[in-house]
């Protein structure tokens, strides 16, 4: 232990002339140095903050354009159902009432009530008289009386509301609002009808539908033959050459342009099965191989996570491999592998080019009754009708949009939750 | 230090033997990472019912010659072991051996406490169940307390034995951890450096702990502290760069080590 | 007997077999408490539960794949199908309705000549439904016979069954080399097709594309030089997004890392997410509705005549944004990759938070960055949606952002959705097209893979 | 059946083809589907014509569409196909016409075009000299001297066919020499006449037509070519030009005075008629629509012809079959 | 080790005040971690040309309190420190102290070698620049060599300046941090278990380099070795749970310790 007294440098309590000298140095270019490191983080402030904003426009801007895509232009006007038709409130509560109706005439009484009520015809949609037959089987008693009504107008007419479309139209447009006969109103059949050739009558519901058959398949393929390749390359996968190649190609399938998925989908899945086109099973099937990787690398990450010292716990009272994973590795990983899925389920379920090149553009009238049904899913179906050819599609594409939107933020904030809930440090 | 309740001793030249009963034995064992020799050609007997120390700088190869002891090394992907080590004479690497029973005969307890994520009762019963070791939950309810009560932890958490395993403090995780390690009855049981996360009073719970325990089983202790070795142990193998310099009654090493290097160690000169 | 009833059978002697070696591995040590199980009577449950329900499982599926043949070869013994055309679709198809109403899954015929073959096929299906049943459960009890003969105290069960999860772990993870596999044999062929027609060379180097899908064939007014569009590609995604996404995402990951408190990180993050979350095609819609007009109308305010509405700026801005996100979470991978150590270093000699981000931390996750830029671009240039719906269809070679530019994508889908038939060059040339930003998706992620790897190594 | 898949059938008609035809056939479907709630919405996609040919002509059976929609008739080529898979009678039914409409934004100049001025501006090497024309003036000095800018549709569309062989071509043949090299050197008429320049004065403006009425709209000097539907849905924003002084409407393009019409055609499989449910009900419901006051027209389909009315009818009712010596 | 050459001292009771003039002093210092306290009211006085060293048994405290001397704390979210710690008198955590400034001044080197990955020149050269101390590329090398010279590197890296500064050795990664830390040419600079790292020859050398450097800075160390801080400090202070329970001239603490758990320590009862 040595103690000397140096006397070959500075005093005691003194500073060199060299810290000195740095010392006034340094106070010169301090305020420089502080302003560069405050820009510095403004300019980050600034770069996070317009991604924020983007991401406000983006919403803001759907959301306020596909909230009228949730409206239809109806038109009101009264019935004189008394006396008008040969039936009666009897032939409603037998089989077909639908088809007593448009027998008696009904359709013919509505159109004729329109003309009358709105001064001109062509103003109500095609087959409007059917929401009358629905309220009349409801109630037959309505039968015998006026019944004032509600119904979608034309698509002429619709269009000419919003200022779009025939120029004629829009001076009666303009005379109907203002005499309180043409409304926009609160569409509940979009959520519950499937698509249509007039934007008045389309609905969500079968894209919708078929998006959720889809994801199913996606997800009862994806998931276990991620998770288990997953384990399979972080806990079993000796290094050699062959595991490389299955590192390569899953590290490269998720980076794999989409809608190359979309040409292995058409030259394979379709080829093996000619007979499911544009059905959610073959959806499903392509965009399950687009998923799984995101769900192995996720699933990987979640694996490599849990600490070590809990497999050499595990091992050193001589669990085997199988139960070392199956108890303690997976277990412990299944937060953040289901983050992962849920983030490439949700990344799926916007997919849309490969889909377009697997025959999910159809236009499908009804929803899908199974796997098999020929069906088009959300992304799709905006996809269509952002090419439609009537304006009164730009509003519903956006209101198909907020539904896809609203999925898709659920979807992410559950991962998100799950992430933080879950979220462990070793 | 209760060095002195031994039997008394067969002294060897170079590589002391003992007169109580050998557990395990390795002869000219050599372990490699990849192309490097981490452990040179080491021959060591463990005796049944003592406590064996390892001391040694940092990296000389302690915890790898540990953990060769019961095949962790298995786990890590480039390392070798040549050389032959026994259990109760029969060969550990030799085909066929399953290295799933050898672990449950010899058990590990590591430096850094690792219990499961589990209640501590699941902790201890994990071992007993997979291994089949009994199937009624009155016998597991049992060990479990028996381990417990033998690991000197039954009082401190019989009432919240559905807590978590996590939730203990430092020095009862790495003793549940002993008691999970003899939940399933092992033959020996290894330590590396176990009280080197913990607090002196832990610490010194634990070496009272592995005293206790030595009276059932063979106890192989890892250990940078030589004050440690000194307290715990009866024999001491000092390891240096890969290799056992010398080894033999803990008291002999300390007090009069037959070799330079061992000497230079034990007075701080390095290390 | 429908397939789904046949695997609930599998599945259900699995079980029995299951319950039965569990118990006898339980009996073992009963008879004998000295005796110890090799493995657990789980395992010895387990493994006969493989062997009744694996090949029970295996027959089924190719009893479900060979009986309909059997089945209506049967019927077309049976007199009644006299009534059928001899060949075509619609003798095909009053068999499938017969069957369809045999089965239950239709309740009547759409021809009246099916209703004849009902019965025979009710009888036929019965037959073989039985057949199929009776020998499923045979192979189901020969296998767990077999194995359950051989469980001993000693029997290794639980190294069998191990072996057994290993091949299916390896299994599932052969599914991504299958893909890959699969996804170059549906392009390699039509590439070599296409390749025929038109010279490798011509398309790769030449600088007009005017294919003509509606022209007869090959010698019509078609170029197929794809210059243009790898040009259009790279200028709207590697030029133009990613001067919208790498100084942003960049500035981003460096705020939220190094600047931003843990709340303020907390709720950002997730918003960065959502952006990336977002739909290419609402992306697509975005950008073709709202910013190309936006665009259109600015180039037109700072004078620039020619702006199309369909240009690559807007395209290109909207992907930056898209890609901000992904950007900005590599690199913020790569930042979190730097040691801690390092930024202490540099803050323990005085400097500044700034001066330490951009000389100490940002150049030793440069590395990473760069790859995550590479992964970003690779992601770009197979974007699709967007491009297809606010990039336009001309293939210009030119350098105004503001004029119209198409890309690779782009005549993929177009040429695939168009009116060209597909033994037509322009419609193969979508395979050529695609089988390029596979190749070239392909070495980009394959370099920057490398590159993050050898980088991480470095720090661990 | 096909490989190892069962023979099976569908219930539920499935066509496929033209981007055209598809709003009309959609339109069918829907109303097919209201008139008999027993049968299912047949299933309309869009793949363009030349994919649904392909799909079209893959062969007999469930797996294989009913029908194929085409916006130009089927080729020799792809009926040869047909033939090949074992798709032997076909039946064609023209069900209506779609204009190729030349339009401008409502405050545009009003320019007066012909085919030949329309050539002249467009054509890659006008008569087989370089394109030099930059402005209308340069092409015919009675027009305005605003520099040429086209919107129209890119070479994968079918419109993009009909501008070709509707007025390129007429275009270009009104001139002797180019009229006489269409029987000598067919392949080098072809090109004269049908290539578009691509120097940026004809802009390929992507499948979606919505899109061109922006642009036009918001660049009263360009002019847009699109489907006739189009300009209908858009009158508040666009006008039609004149083409040879006519205006195109209904009534002129339907008379082919207008020169850009062209026919839409559904083709039937027969085989599949009997087999399945609805297929038969569908093409009579095309008849039912595709007339003057028809849905169809509503939607923007040009009404055909009387007499190819009643030849289409016909055809309904008697579904004669094709013969491929009549393709081209 | 020639303990002998010390001056007279001034001995108070509990803490031990030292005639050597004071370059640093903590009074009634305490660091917390959000709620919980790492440091509990220490105070220790830092004299000038001395190495002080910091022991006691891991978690005790030894790196927090270190780091709180160059305010290196300010660096973790949620540590808090209070009570004065004060730099030739001057409250380094008084309101409007400038950090960048203070840490000029007060130099640390790192238990891990963590050189920049850039090259050995640009590695020294980093302090000089950002902190505006030269302008000239000549006088930059000068300083440049005359750091690496008095770290003792100079001879082993002079012909490969341009190399990365991560392609040394461990040892000389770690003299080549204590050259950038002296670059700026400090007044304190503080060393958190520099040589753990390291083998027992750079240890050596590291060692050395202390005791040179100690002519013209004020040095802290902390280390867990007590041979260490034996062979290199004047002064040691001993951490226990967070407090300091002696501090003193090193030769009395490891000869003649007032305390009990000091002795404790030193002797191996626990640690
Ligand atoms: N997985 C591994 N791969 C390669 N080398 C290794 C591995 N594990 C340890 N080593 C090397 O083997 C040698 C012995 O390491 P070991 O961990 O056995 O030392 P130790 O004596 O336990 O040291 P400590 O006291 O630090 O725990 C060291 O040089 C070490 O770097
Ligand atoms: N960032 C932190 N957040 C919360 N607690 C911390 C943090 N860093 C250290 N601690 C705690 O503060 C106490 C003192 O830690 P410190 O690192 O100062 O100990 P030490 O004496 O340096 O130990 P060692 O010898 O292991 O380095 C410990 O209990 C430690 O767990
Ligand atoms: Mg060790
Ligand atoms: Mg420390
Ligand atoms: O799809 P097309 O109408 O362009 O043939």
């Amino acid at each position: 232990m040595s103690d000397p007294v140096n006397n070959d440098a500075v005093t005691p309590g003194e500073r060199s002339e060299l810290q000195v000298r740095r010392n006034a140095m340094m106070v010169r270019g301090l305020a420089r140095r502080k302003a560069a490191d405050r820009w510095f983080r403004w300019l980050g402030f600034i770069a996070v903050a317009f991604s924020g904003a983007m991401l406000a426009f983006l919403l803001v801007n759907m959301t306020s354009a596909g909230v009228g895509g949730f409206q239809r232009s109806e038109v009101r006007f009264a019935i004189p159902l008394a006396g008008a038709m040969q039936i009666d409130a009897e032939r409603l509560t037998q089989p077909d009432p639908l088809g007593g109706l448009e027998l008696a005439g009904l359709p013919k009484v509505v159109e004729d009530a329109a003309t009358a009520g709105l001064g001109s015809d062509g103003l109500l949609a095609d087959g409007a008289w059917r929401e009358v037959a629905t309220t009349l089987i409801e109630d037959p008693s309505l039968l015998n009386g006026t019944l004032r009504v509600s119904l979608p107008a034309s698509d002429p007419l619709a269009n000419a509301q919003r200022g779009d479309g025939k120029v004629a139209l829009q001076p009666v447009a303009r005379k109907l609002v203002s005499e309180g006969k043409l409304v926009r109103a609160f569409d509940k059949g979009f959520l519950s009808r499937s698509d249509a050739t007039s934007p008045q009558s389309v609905g969500i519901w079968g894209a919708l539908k078929g998006s959720m058959l889809t994801m199913f398949i996606t997800l009862i393929l994806a998931f276990p033959v991620g998770v288990l390749s997953a384990l399979y390359l972080e806990e079993y996968a000796p290094k050699n050459r062959w595991t490389e190649w299955i590192e390569i190609s899953i590290n490269n399938l998720a980076a794999v342009p989409s809608i190359i998925f979309g040409l292995l989908g058409l030259a394979v899945f379709l080829a093996i099965f000619p007979n499911f086109r544009s059905a959610p099973l073959i959806g499903g099937m392509t965009l399950a191989l687009m998923t799984m990787p995101v769900i192995v690398i996720s699933g990987r990450n979640a694996i490599k996570a849990v600490p070590p010292s809990i497999r050499d716990a595990a091992l050193a009272i001589g669990a085997s491999k199988v139960q070392v994973v199956f108890h303690h590795v997976l277990p412990l990983a299944l937060p953040g592998i289901l983050t992962g899925t849920i983030i490439g389920m949700a990344r799926a379920l916007g997919e849309t080019a490969p889909l377009l090149m697997i025959g999910m553009r159809a236009f499908v009238a009804s929803a899908p009754s199974g796997f098999t049904s020929p069906s088009s899913v959300l992304p799709v179906q905006i996809f269509l009708w952002s090419d439609e050819i009537d304006r009164g599609f730009v509003e519903r594409t956006s209101a198909a949009i907020v539904v896809l939107l609203v999925f898709l933020l659920l979807m992410n904030g559950i991962a998100i939750y799950l992430r933080n809930r879950f979220e462990q440090r070793w | 230090m209760n060095a002195e309740a031994i039997h008394t001793e067969v002294k060897a030249e170079t590589t002391p033997y003992f007169d109580a009963p050998l557990k395990m034995s390795a002869k000219n064992v050599s372990v490699y990472y990849g192309d490097k020799r981490a452990i040179d050609d080491v021959s060591i007997d463990i005796p049944q019912r003592y406590v064996t120390a390892f001391i040694g700088p940092s990296g000389c190869g302690k915890s790898t010659f540990l953990r060769s002891l019961n095949r962790m090394n298995d786990t890590i992907a480039n390392a070798r072991v040549e050389g032959e080590i026994t259990l109760d004479g029969d060969d550990i690497y030799r085909s066929g051996m399953d290295v799933v029973q050898l672990r449950a005969r010899v058990g590990m307890v590591f430096q850094k406490p690792n219990p499961f994520p589990k209640s501590i009762y699941e902790n201890i019963a994990y071992g007993p169940r997979i291994h089949g070791i009994t199937g009624s939950k009155a016998e597991l309810d049992e060990i479990v307390e028996q381990s417990l009560r033998r690991a000197g932890l039954w009082d401190e958490v019989k009432d919240r034995l559905a807590d978590s395993g996590t939730a203990l403090s430092g020095g009862q995780q790495q003793r549940l951890c002993i008691a999970r390690a003899i939940a399933v009855d092992p033959e020996v049981i290894l330590m590396d450096e176990p009280c080197s996360a913990l607090d002196p009073i832990a610490t010194a719970r634990i070496e009272e702990l592995i005293d206790d325990l030595r009276s059932r089983y063979a106890i192989v202790i890892v250990t940078h502290s030589m004050q440690q070795a000194a307290r715990v142990s009866q024999r001491t193998a000092f390891f240096h760069l890969g290799k056992v310099v010398e080894y033999g009654k803990t008291s002999d090493i300390f007090t009069n080590p037959r070799e330079e290097r061992t000497k230079d160690y034990i007075t701080g000169r390095y290390g | 007997m429908s397939p789904a009833i046949l695997l609930l059978l599998a599945f259900g002697l699995s079980l029995l077999g299951w319950l039965a070696a569990r118990s006898r591995a339980w009996a073992f040590r009963r008879k004998d408490p000295q005796v110890r199980l090799h493995s657990l009577p789980n395992f010895h449950g387990w493994y006969v539960a493989l062997w009744v329900g694996v090949p029970a499982l295996l027959f089924a599926a190719l009893w479900a794949a060979i009986s309909p043949a059997l089945i209506t070869g049967h019927v077309l013994a049976d007199p009644a199908s006299a009534v059928l055309p001899n060949f075509g679709f619609e003798r095909e198809t009053l068999l499938a309705e017969a069957r369809s109403v045999a089965t239950g899954r239709a309740f009547g015929v759409f021809n009246e000549e099916a209703q004849a073959l009902v019965a025979p096929y009710r009888t036929a299906i019965t037959l073989f439904d039985s057949i199929g049943l009776v020998v499923t459960i045979l192979v189901a009890f020969a296998g767990g016979a077999f194995a359950f003969l051989r469980l001993k105290p000693d029997f290794t069960a639980r190294t069998r069954v191990e072996r057994a999860v290993m091949a299916l772990l390896l299994i599932a993870s052969l599914v991504a080399i299958l893909t890959t596999i699969g996804i170059i044999a549906s392009l390699v062929f039509e590439t070599i097709r296409f390749f025929g027609m038109v010279s490798p060379l011509d398309f790769l180097f030449g600088t007009h594309w005017s294919p003509d899908p509606m022209s007869a064939g090959a010698p019509d007014g078609s170029e197929y030089g794809a210059i243009p569009l790898f040009w259009g590609t790279i200028y709207i995604g590697a030029i133009i997004a990613m001067i919208v996404a790498i100084p942003l995402g960049l500035m981003s990951a460096i705020f939220l890392t190094q600047y931003a408190s843990n709340t303020v990180r907390k709720v950002v993050k997730p918003l960065l997410e959502v952006l990336a979350g977002v739909p290419t095609v609402v992306y697509g819609y975005f950008a073709a509705l709202t910013v190309a007009p936006m665009v259109r109308d600015a180039a037109h305010a700072i004078g620039i005549t020619n702006a199309s509405t369909e240009s690559a700026m807007a395209a290109g801005l909207v992907m930056g944004v898209m890609i901000i996100p992904f950007v900005s979470s590599m690199a913020d991978d790569s930042i979190a990759a730097v040691p801690q150590a390092m930024r202490d270093g540099s803050l323990a000699m005085g400097a500044t938070t700034a001066e330490t981000i951009r000389k100490v931390i940002v150049p030793a996750a440069l590395p990473g960055i760069v790859a995550g830029v590479m992964l970003a671009i690779s992601r770009a240039i197979g974007e699709t949606m967007i491009v297809v719906m606010a990039a336009g269809a001309s293939a210009n070679l030119t350098g105004n952002p503001f004029e119209s530019m198409t890309t690779v994508t782009f005549q993929i889908v177009a040429m695939l959705t168009g009116e060209g038939s597909f033994d037509h060059p322009a419609t193969l040339s979508a395979f050529a097209l695609g089988m390029v930003l596979f190749l070239v998706t392909l070495t980009l992620n394959f370099i920057a893979l490398r590159v993050v790897k050898r980088y991480r190594e470095a720090y661990e | 059946g096909c490989g190892s898949q069962e023979a099976g059938t569908r219930d539920q008609v499935r066509a496929v083809g033209s981007s055209t035809v598809y709003p009309f056939a959609k339109a069918v479907a829907e109303s097919l589907a209201k008139a008999d709630p027993s049968i299912k919405s047949p299933i309309i996609e869009s793949t363009g014509t030349g994919a649904g040919m392909k799909l079209f002509c893959a062969g007999v059976g469930a797996q294989f569409p009913d029908i194929a929609n085409a916006s130009r008739r089927m080729k020799k080529s792809e009926f040869a196909d047909c033939q090949k898979s074992g798709v032997k009678d076909i039946v064609e039914i023209q069900v209506g016409l779609d204009g190729v409409a030349f339009a401008e934004a409502q405050n545009g100049p009003g320019f007066a075009l012909s085919p030949e001025d329309v050539y002249k501006a467009l054509a890659k090497t006008p008569y087989g000299k370089p394109q030099t024309a930059k402005t209308w003036k340069d092409v015919n000095p009675s027009l305005p001297a605003e520099p040429i800018l086209v919107y129209g549709p890119p070479s994968t569309s079918g419109t993009r066919d009909a501008l070709k062989e509707l007025i390129l071509t007429k275009g270009c043949d009104e001139n002797a020499e180019m009229k006489a090299l269409k029987d000598g050197d067919k392949d080098r008429h072809d090109k004269v006449c049908g290539d578009v320049r691509d120097d940026g004065a004809y802009v390929d403006a992507g499948e979606n037509d919505n899109l061109i009425v922006q642009k036009i709209e918001a660049n009263p000097k360009a002019i847009g070519i699109f489907g006739f539907s189009y300009l209908e849905e858009n009158e508040g924003r666009i006008k039609g030009l004149t083409m040879k002084g006519v205006t195109p409407t209904y009534a002129t393009i339907s008379d082919f005075s207008y020169p850009g019409a062209r026919p839409l055609y559904i083709y039937v499989k027969k085989a599949h008629l009997k087999a399945i449910p609805g297929l038969a009900g569908f093409v009579t419901e095309w008849s039912k629509l595709w007339s003057k006051d028809g849905v169809l027209a509503k939607l923007g389909m040009v009404v055909a012809p009387d007499d190819v009315l009643a030849a289409s009818a016909k055809a309904v009712n008697d579904l004669p079959v094709l013969d491929g010596a009549e393709l081209k």
